[in-house]
């Protein structure tokens, strides 16, 4: 591995480090009683008290962050206060709604935006190329959760497609589950369909701009050919990147979506937990989404190696 | 050789960023023009709206709710019977103001913060740059849902939940101009003149970045005003009586089957307000940076 | 068609109705998973449940309930006397976590006579007892399995907790060995829908047979329209106050708490926060009930003139502001806003701050506030105006003494009475602003049949649910 | 017939007229020299031979390649006839390579397209070609990638590329510009070699008459888009006929007037010395507990120079001379050694003494346009050295201002104008108004002239001579070029990898260099005069015209 990865392994580490921190110090400082909140109005003081030390809620501040950590060593992420299962099983569950939503809203974004935004480029300057950068502009504009409202009128009520919201659970089978996470997926992706297709165009264009581009035409390659063989793979450098912050953003658009679709996902697990000061909950979900994008940005690097020969080269 | 991402949008302004030439390029830049009047449009809206509005936004009249689209009430009318034109226009107030001033906290505190990163380089640079690293990867509607719901609902808290996502964004942009033109000429000359890090980043740095920040300053307002949107949509922006687009729309999303435009004209609010901003930011950026401008 | 996907709004945290306070909990497993030893049906009367029946002794103070035999736990074990014993007297103990422990607070002790039989004893006579053993937190469960039943609910009812997958459904499926009728649905999903509008969505998209109360009220009439559903309007036990603190100036001045009742246009709430559902209230009392006094809902007629002439007597000819805390529902968050703007009339500035429920019991409910909208869900439960720590912080003593008079006496007819007078007294008081009675709109296909209309206890009964196809 | 022939070429780019009726033919087996100043629209004629110009260009005319049309000739005739029939390399061989694809691929790629061969057989092909261009397969592997070889090797995959096919035409556009002289003259040789054995017609651009006058069988001299003069190359450069010619050539090879020859004054205390100067970059770092140790660009270092001396800093690239020049100046923080002047020292390691620096030292940089900021006006940019002073008045800041203005040539009118409103000339003048603007006893310039056209070379050469005169300024010209060295300093030294390898009065040093190090630089360094000379002594005939 070379120099390039394992300096940015560390970094990965480090950020998580300090992430568990801030997350910890954070929901820490937040005021309030969360045994009270789970008891409900009417339960006794005895009755929140009991529960406090139960919760372990009257230890240090210090012995519970190194506990928090400790546990999550062991893969132990705490128990909700709200739901009386661990954080760990509610994450389990709901990340089989988040994930495969938000890849499917990548996969989707790229599948469009990749094409589109090569077109544009190759057609630079012409009428179609301006008609696609303006409606580039209107998708980057459009709120998403207005653009689910659309969707769920024309789709969900109107035609009667696709379920207005929730999920099935994988269990009742590929085909339904897919159906309705088709909405929340379109919602999610186009704006980001639009930014992704305006990077692929942009550069694109300045790959061909590019004294090499000039140099592979000198030895008799046609234009597609240049495109082809030479233009694509270096221009995939910032699309990847943004594909990279891209699944991270689709990751926390879940929040706004999935309580649109009303899905059972983690997006709606942390809205609802942060709302019910669920602080295990909060905290674990908060990390797990730190994670992959901290994650993914590893991951970006390791493509960009894979593409880039000049950053596999082990430091001499 | 370890190679290192640049960061997108790291233009350094060359020759070209004249004033004269400059009008003159944006004056004949369509998206600019376009954009410019949506924006000032929408401006002049937010200003008027301060002086007078077709009708009272605060008080509510029951009896006239759900009001179609019709000439006395040319969006029609909320649920509480509140015109939705004149909430449209007060509306702006709000989207524009935690917009703007979040972009300004990210600007004044990331600005200097970056030029000092990129001046003292070594340990200094680190810091920044890890804690930079830090935010980024808490996704930022996260947090923002995050601030506002732990320290209350409201338009301050979304400031300054969107203000703090502000702040790496320019310190990065600063850092990454500034560090290369730390290594120009212009700037070994002022040294060689016995000038400070401090003086010849306020006299040499900043203003061969300000375009890069002018560009960047109205990307950030406009996603500034989506987030602001977002956070008013779940609940966490603006509370009532003052009226603000995300909320409308939060509003509206029961009432689609009775009163579609109640969702329809503040979803286009904001939809023409941010396209003008981007319109006006594309357009700014290609007249600032003459090498987007040749074509092959 | 013999399933049922019921929406519901909340998720409940647990399915334990024996640990915690959610009505969320009820609407899943009260009835249907869990029993009493008494039920309350839809109209709000006891009936007999696991308790055939019941003697008490002249003085009021024991009961002694007979058991229904052959019963089942859906884990196969017996129901049988201990079971009754070990519920109440794990409900009662020091280190319980049942929310509601004040319904047990009267008893002094349970025993076991026979494997059919049970008797309680009380310190002292309560009119409610039977009542309250209807409630969710007194339903009767198994030393076997009550630690489990947070996750896996192990009751006598007729349906068997099958599956909840978090944040999305619960299922429960019918109990082949149920003592009572059989059922006629074989499973029943409630699938938790939270968000008003996704709610009316699921609806018109078919995702969802029925709500039982759903949280809509703007698209009630689009519903209505459509012969596909069934629009149901039923009476709660919610009524709908502007809670004030009585104890904070300048809400202690009884003529600031009158201005404000006049002020108050409840027509224009409901239609504005409600679309018209509910119904108005001048007490703290469900309009159903026997004993409502519907007359007073004219104590303090809507006069902005003479609330301004009060305000001025009371120091305030200018108004003066103060805060208005809302919890999320609708009712709160909508008629909020049309109070304020109501009060604004007078020179009243109330700055609305939107609350989760959980600073709501933080900040309110701990007497920490000026003003703030709740419904008061508990069926009869005007006697929390007796307890001057209760965070209206309202201190009466002529109150207190009808309350104290009401909870000696057994007789309905005097009950009623004292009922009316203690009504009467907060009225006239303008304790809080009493706003209105929370509808209950049910919305379902229009072929089920059996689904409650009022709902006297928060619970979605589904014995007498089924398809009519 | 020659092989290609352009007639009456005009081309113009979205209206504006860039090249106007040129006329030219290559032979096979002959090297023309196309030379001209910047923006004479040599790149764009070749270009136009390519049928690669920009967007929006217009080409009328004729261009004849073995009888065959090129201006109407369709893209894919074009196709075929690029990196078959007509190679071209370019300038830039750190840009000129596709980063993320190997050299055999690169190489292969226009010999599968051109000759339909296999994989395999291309990428022997291609080692082959490589091989012959100097990268044999043993020590370069076609698996390589372009970040892992130097500049020259680059330029040399690049002439592999161009050659693959051999083809019958190459046109090599200011194919050394970029490189060390070192690396210049080795690639001179390899393309000799290649026209030579292939009977290739080569049409070589370059700004650098000297170096046209070295390879050049034929010359083809432009001036904003017209060919001024052509002919034989040795012919036209000793003749000289052309106005235009004699200037460039003049230029070319202008040595400043001195009026008296500068002699070292005995004096006590030198101006400036440097005594035992160690710079080091940090090094890399290589895991998380190993760094590479330091890099040290300067290496043990001690000179003098007096008043009024010119002192010459030549090595190739990368042997630290900015490094030195940045200690100097105090830019730099020196690991040890000392800097003096008049016997005072201005830096111990630890500390600088920037003040002390400033009132002694000025710097003239490379790049006369990026030495400005663009948004200051003249006044402001050559004031700013007057930082220091703390000169209160404004007026009187504007004296000195108008006075530095007016010793560089420039007048007190350009004031208030912006640095894109001067000419590259007029901006070095700039340059130099602010070095000396404080009245600084040296000026160190990094490169000062090698971004400059050969004409305005000449002038800033002679401006610098007439200060040391007028002033009795001192100068550190720092240099990859050593005819300017050579033609300009009193005394010179040589540096290689950071160190000082042989100093001395620079003309017994070029007359007899005694390094090895310094003969190669000296030999490989183009010089008109010189090679004219050598030409016209040993006139090769088979060079000659026929
Ligand atoms: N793409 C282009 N669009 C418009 N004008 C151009 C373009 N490329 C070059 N020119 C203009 O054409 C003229 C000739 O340019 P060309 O590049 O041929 O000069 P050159 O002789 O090669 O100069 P240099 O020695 O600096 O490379 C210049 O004035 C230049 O400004
Ligand atoms: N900032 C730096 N960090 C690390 N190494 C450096 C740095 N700057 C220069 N070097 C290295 O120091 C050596 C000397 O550099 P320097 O710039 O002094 O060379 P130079 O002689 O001026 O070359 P050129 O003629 O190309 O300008 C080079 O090998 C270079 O790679
Ligand atoms: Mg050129
Ligand atoms: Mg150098």
């Amino acid at each position: 591995m070379s120099y390039f990865l394992f300096r940015r392994l560390l970094s990965l580490l480090l950020t998580l480090l300090l992430a568990t921190i801030v997350i910890f110090a954070v929901l820490e400082i937040v005021p309030g009683d969360p045994a009270r909140l789970m008891l409900g109005i009417n339960a006794t003081e005895d009755a929140v008290a009991a529960l406090r030390e139960q919760l372990g809620l009257n230890q240090p501040l210090l012995t519970r962050y190194f506990s928090w950590i400790g546990g999550l060593l062991q893969g132990d992420l705490g128990r909700s206060f709200t739901y009386s299962s661990s954080v760990g099983e509610l994450i389990g569950e709901r990340i089989w709604v988040s994930l495969p939503l938000a890849l499917l809203a990548l996969t989707l974004s790229t599948v469009i935006a990749v094409p589109v935004g090569l077109y544009a480029a190759a057609r630079r300057g012409r009428a179609s190329d301006t008609a696609i950068m303006a409606a580039t502009q209107f998708g980057i504009a459009i709120p998403n959760f207005w653009f689910a409202l659309l969707l769920v009128y024309l789709f969900a009520i109107v035609l009667r497609w696709v379920p207005a919201g929730g999920f099935p659970g994988w269990e009742a089978g590929i085909w339904p589950a897919l159906k309705a996470l088709a909405l929340p997926a379109i919602a999610l992706a186009l704006p980001q369909a639009a930014i992704l297709s305006r990077i692929a165009r942009s550069a694109l264009i300045e790959v061909l701009g590019e004294d090499f581009i000039r140099t592979a035409r000198a030895k008799g390659l046609t234009r597609s050919q240049t495109l082809w063989h030479h233009a694509l793979r270096n221009a995939l450098i910032p699309v990847v990147t943004i594909m990279g912050l891209q699944f991270a953003f689709l990751l926390a658009g879940t929040i706004i979506i999935e309580n649109v679709f009303y899905l059972p996902g983690l997006g709606r697990l942390v809205f609802q937990a942060i709302t019910q000061h669920d602080l295990p909950v909060v905290q674990g979900t908060v990390l797990l989404l730190v994670a992959s994008v901290v994650l993914t940005n590893f991951l970006v690097d390791l493509v960009y190696a894979w593409i880039d020969p000049r950053l596999r080269k082990t430091a001499q | 050789m370890t190679g290192q991402r640049s960061d997108t949008g790291e233009r350094l302004p060359e020759a070209g960023s004249e004033p004269v030439g400059l009008a003159r390029r944006l004056l004949a830049s369509r998206a600019f023009l376009i954009g410019a009047i949506i924006t000032l449009v929408i401006l002049a809206m937010a200003l008027i709206s301060f002086l007078w509005t077709p009708y009272d936004v605060t008080k509510l009249v029951i009896a006239n709710r759900l009001k179609p689209p019709s000439p006395s009430h040319l969006f029609g009318t909320d649920h509480f019977g509140r015109d939705i034109f004149s909430m449209i226009m007060v509306g702006s107030r709000n989207s524009i103001a935690v917009a703007l001033v979040a972009v300004g906290i990210g600007m004044a505190i990331g600005v200097p913060l970056g030029a000092w990163a990129a001046a003292k380089r070594g340990i200094a640079d680190d810091i920044l740059m890890r804690t930079n690293d830090l935010i980024f990867a808490f996704p930022s509607i996260l947090s923002a849902v995050m601030i506002t719901a732990i320290f209350g609902p409201g338009a301050i808290n979304a400031i300054i939940a969107i203000g703090i996502f502000n702040i790496p964004v320019f310190a990065r942009l600063t850092r990454g101009g500034a560090l290369s033109l730390w290594t120009r000429e212009f700037v070994l000359a002022a040294r060689v003149s016995g000038k400070g890090a401090a003086r010849i980043s306020i006299e040499h740095i900043l203003p061969n970045i300000t375009n890069l920040l002018i560009v960047q300053g109205t990307i950030q307002f406009s996603l500034g005003i989506l987030a602001e949107a977002a956070l008013s949509y779940v609940g966490l922006g603006a509370q009532p009586p003052m009226p603000s687009w995300g909320r409308m729309l939060f509003e509206a999303q029961t009432m689609m089957a009775i009163a579609p435009h109640m969702a329809i004209f503040p979803g286009l609010a904001i939809i023409l307000t941010v396209l003008g901003l981007n319109l006006m930011g594309d357009g700014l950026r290609d007249a600032l940076d003459p090498r987007l401008r040749e074509t092959k | 068609k013999d399933t049922l996907v019921m929406g519901v709004v909340l998720e409940p945290p647990h399915l334990d109705p024996t640990a915690g306070a959610a009505a969320a909990i009820d609407e899943v497993v009260y009835a249907n998973v869990f029993e009493g030893l008494t039920r309350i049906n839809e109209n709000g009367e006891v009936m007999p449940a696991l308790a055939e029946s019941w003697e008490v002794s002249e003085d009021g103070k024991t009961y002694t309930f007979k058991l229904r035999s052959g019963v089942k736990f859906h884990d196969g074990t017996d129901f049988d006397a201990e079971d009754v014993k070990f519920s109440l007297d794990r409900a009662r103990a020091d280190d319980s976590t049942n929310a509601q422990k004040g319904l047990f607070s009267a008893i002094e002790s349970v025993e076991v006579s026979d494997p059919q039989t049970v008797v309680v004893t009380l310190s002292n006579p309560a009119g409610s007892f039977l009542f309250n053993m209807g409630w969710g937190d007194a339903v009767i469960v198994a030393p076997e399995s009550a630690d489990g039943n947070k996750e896996n609910p192990v009751g006598t009812g007729p349906f068997k907790f099958s599956n909840w997958a978090k944040g999305s459904a619960i299922e429960i499926t019918r109990n082949d060995g149920y003592w009572g009728d059989a059922v006629a649905l074989s499973k029943a999903t409630f699938r938790i829908i939270p968000d008003a509008a996704a709610a009316t969505n699921a609806l018109l998209a078919g995702d969802v047979d029925a709500f039982a109360n759903f949280p809509a009220p703007e698209a009630l009439p689009q519903l209505e329209a459509d012969p596909r559903f069934a629009v149901v309007q039923g009476s709660t036990e919610g009524e709908t106050i502007l809670s004030t603190n009585n104890s904070k100036a300048p809400f202690s001045d009884i003529r600031v708490r009158q201005a404000i009742a006049h002020t108050i246009d409840r027509q224009a709430i409901i239609d504005g926060a409600m679309f018209g559902q509910g119904t108005p209230i001048g007490t703290h009392f469900a309009p159903h009930h026997p004993a409502y006094k519907a007359e007073l809902i004219d104590t303090y007629p809507h006069d902005i003139e003479k609330a301004k002439a009060l305000l001025a007597e009371a120091g305030f000819p200018e108004g003066f502001k103060a805060t208005l805390q809302l919890p999320p529902p609708t009712y709160a968050r909508r008629g909020g806003e049309i109070i304020a703007s109501q009060l604004r009339e007078i020179g009243i500035d109330l700055e609305i701050i939107p609350v989760e429920w959980k600073q709501w019991l933080e900040g309110p409910f701990k007497g920490d506030y000026d003003l703030t909208i709740v419904s008061h869900t508990e069926p009869l439960d005007i006697g929390i105006y007796a307890n001057p720590d209760y965070y209206f912080k309202y201190d009466s003593k002529e109150l207190q003494d009808v309350i104290a008079k009401l909870n000696v006496t057994a007789d309905t007819e005097e009950r009623y009475k004292l009922m009316g007078e203690a009504q009467t007294i907060i009225s006239k008081d303008a304790v809080n602003g009493y706003l209105f009675q929370l509808a209950k709109s049910g919305v379902w296909n229009a072929k089920i049949e059996g689904l409650w209309k009022n709902s006297p206890v928060q619970a979605n009964d589904l014995t007498g649910v089924h398809w009519n196809d | 017939m020659s092989l290609l022939s352009v007639e009456n070429l005009s081309l113009s780019i979205r209206g504006k007229p860039i090249l106007k009726e040129v006329d030219f033919r290559l032979e096979p087996g002959r090297i023309t020299g196309l030379v001209g100043e910047s923006g004479s629209g040599k790149s764009l004629t070749a270009l136009s031979i390519m049928q690669l110009l920009p967007s929006g260009s217009r080409a009328t005319g004729s261009i004849r390649f073995n009888g065959q049309e090129l201006l109407d000739a369709g893209e894919e005739t074009m196709c075929a006839l690029r990196g078959d029939d007509i190679g071209m390399v370019f300038q830039e061989p750190m840009t000129a390579l596709n980063p993320l694809k190997t050299i055999g691929e690169q190489v292969a790629e226009g010999i599968r397209i051109h000759a339909g061969a296999s994989d395999r057989e291309a990428q022997e092909r291609a080692a082959a070609i490589l091989d012959r261009v100097g990268l044999p397969r043993e020590r370069f592997p076609l698996s390589r990638f372009p970040h892992e070889l130097s500049g020259g090797q680059r330029q040399r995959v690049v002439i592999a590329m161009a050659c693959a096919m051999r083809p019958k035409l190459l046109i090599a556009d200011e194919p050394t510009t970029a490189l060390d002289v070192l690396v210049q003259a080795r690639i001179l040789e390899l393309l000799r070699e290649l026209v030579a054995e292939d009977n290739m017609a080569m049409l070589f651009i370059s700004h650098d008459l000297g170096v046209v006058a070295e390879l050049a069988d034929d010359i083809v001299v432009m001036r904003r888009g017209e060919v001024k003069e052509a002919g034989p190359a040795v012919t036209v450069l000793k003749n000289r006929k052309h106005p235009y010619t004699a200037q460039l050539a003049e230029a070319s090879s202008h040595i400043p007037a001195q009026s008296k020859p500068w002699h070292s004054e005995a004096c006590d205390a030198p101006l400036l010395a440097v005594e035992n100067l160690i710079c080091e970059y940090p090094g890399h770092r290589m895991s998380l507990f190993a760094k590479s140790p330091p890099f040290r660009a300067v290496d043990d270092v001690s000179f003098e120079m007096q008043d009024g001396e010119i002192l010459g800093l030549v090595g190739e690239s990368g042997c630290g001379k900015s490094t030195l020049s940045r200690a100097i100046l105090g830019l730099m923080r020196p690991v040890s050694g000392k800097i003096l002047s008049k016997g005072e020292v201005l830096n111990t390691p630890e500390i600088i003494d920037t003040k002390g620096i400033v009132h002694l030292a000025q710097a003239v940089f490379q790049d006369p346009y990026g030495s400005f900021n663009p948004r200051h006006t003249a006044e402001r940019l050559v004031a700013e050295p007057l930082f220091l002073d703390r000169i209160a008045s404004r007026t009187e800041k504007r004296g000195r201002v108008v006075e530095a203005l007016e010793s560089v040539g420039l007048a007190a009118d350009d004031l208030g104008k912006y640095p894109h409103e001067f000419s590259g000339g007029q901006r070095q003048r700039l340059a130099i108004a602010r070095a000396i603007v404080n009245h600084p006893r040296l000026i160190v310039a990094d490169e000062p002239v090698s971004a400059l056209d050969v004409s305005i070379r000449a002038q800033i050469l002679d401006l610098i001579v007439e200060l040391r005169e007028r002033k009795g300024l001192a100068w550190l010209f720092i240099s990859h070029d050593l005819s300017v060295v050579h033609a300009l300093c009193d005394t010179v030294m040589v540096m290689q990898h950071g160190k000082i390898v042989e100093a001395g009065p620079a003309r017994p040093l070029y007359a007899a260099p005694k390094q090895a190090y310094t003969k190669e630089l000296i030999s490989a360094a183009p010089d008109l005069d010189a090679a004219l000379k050598s030409r016209l002594k040993s006139a090769k005939p088979e060079r000659m015209k026929k």
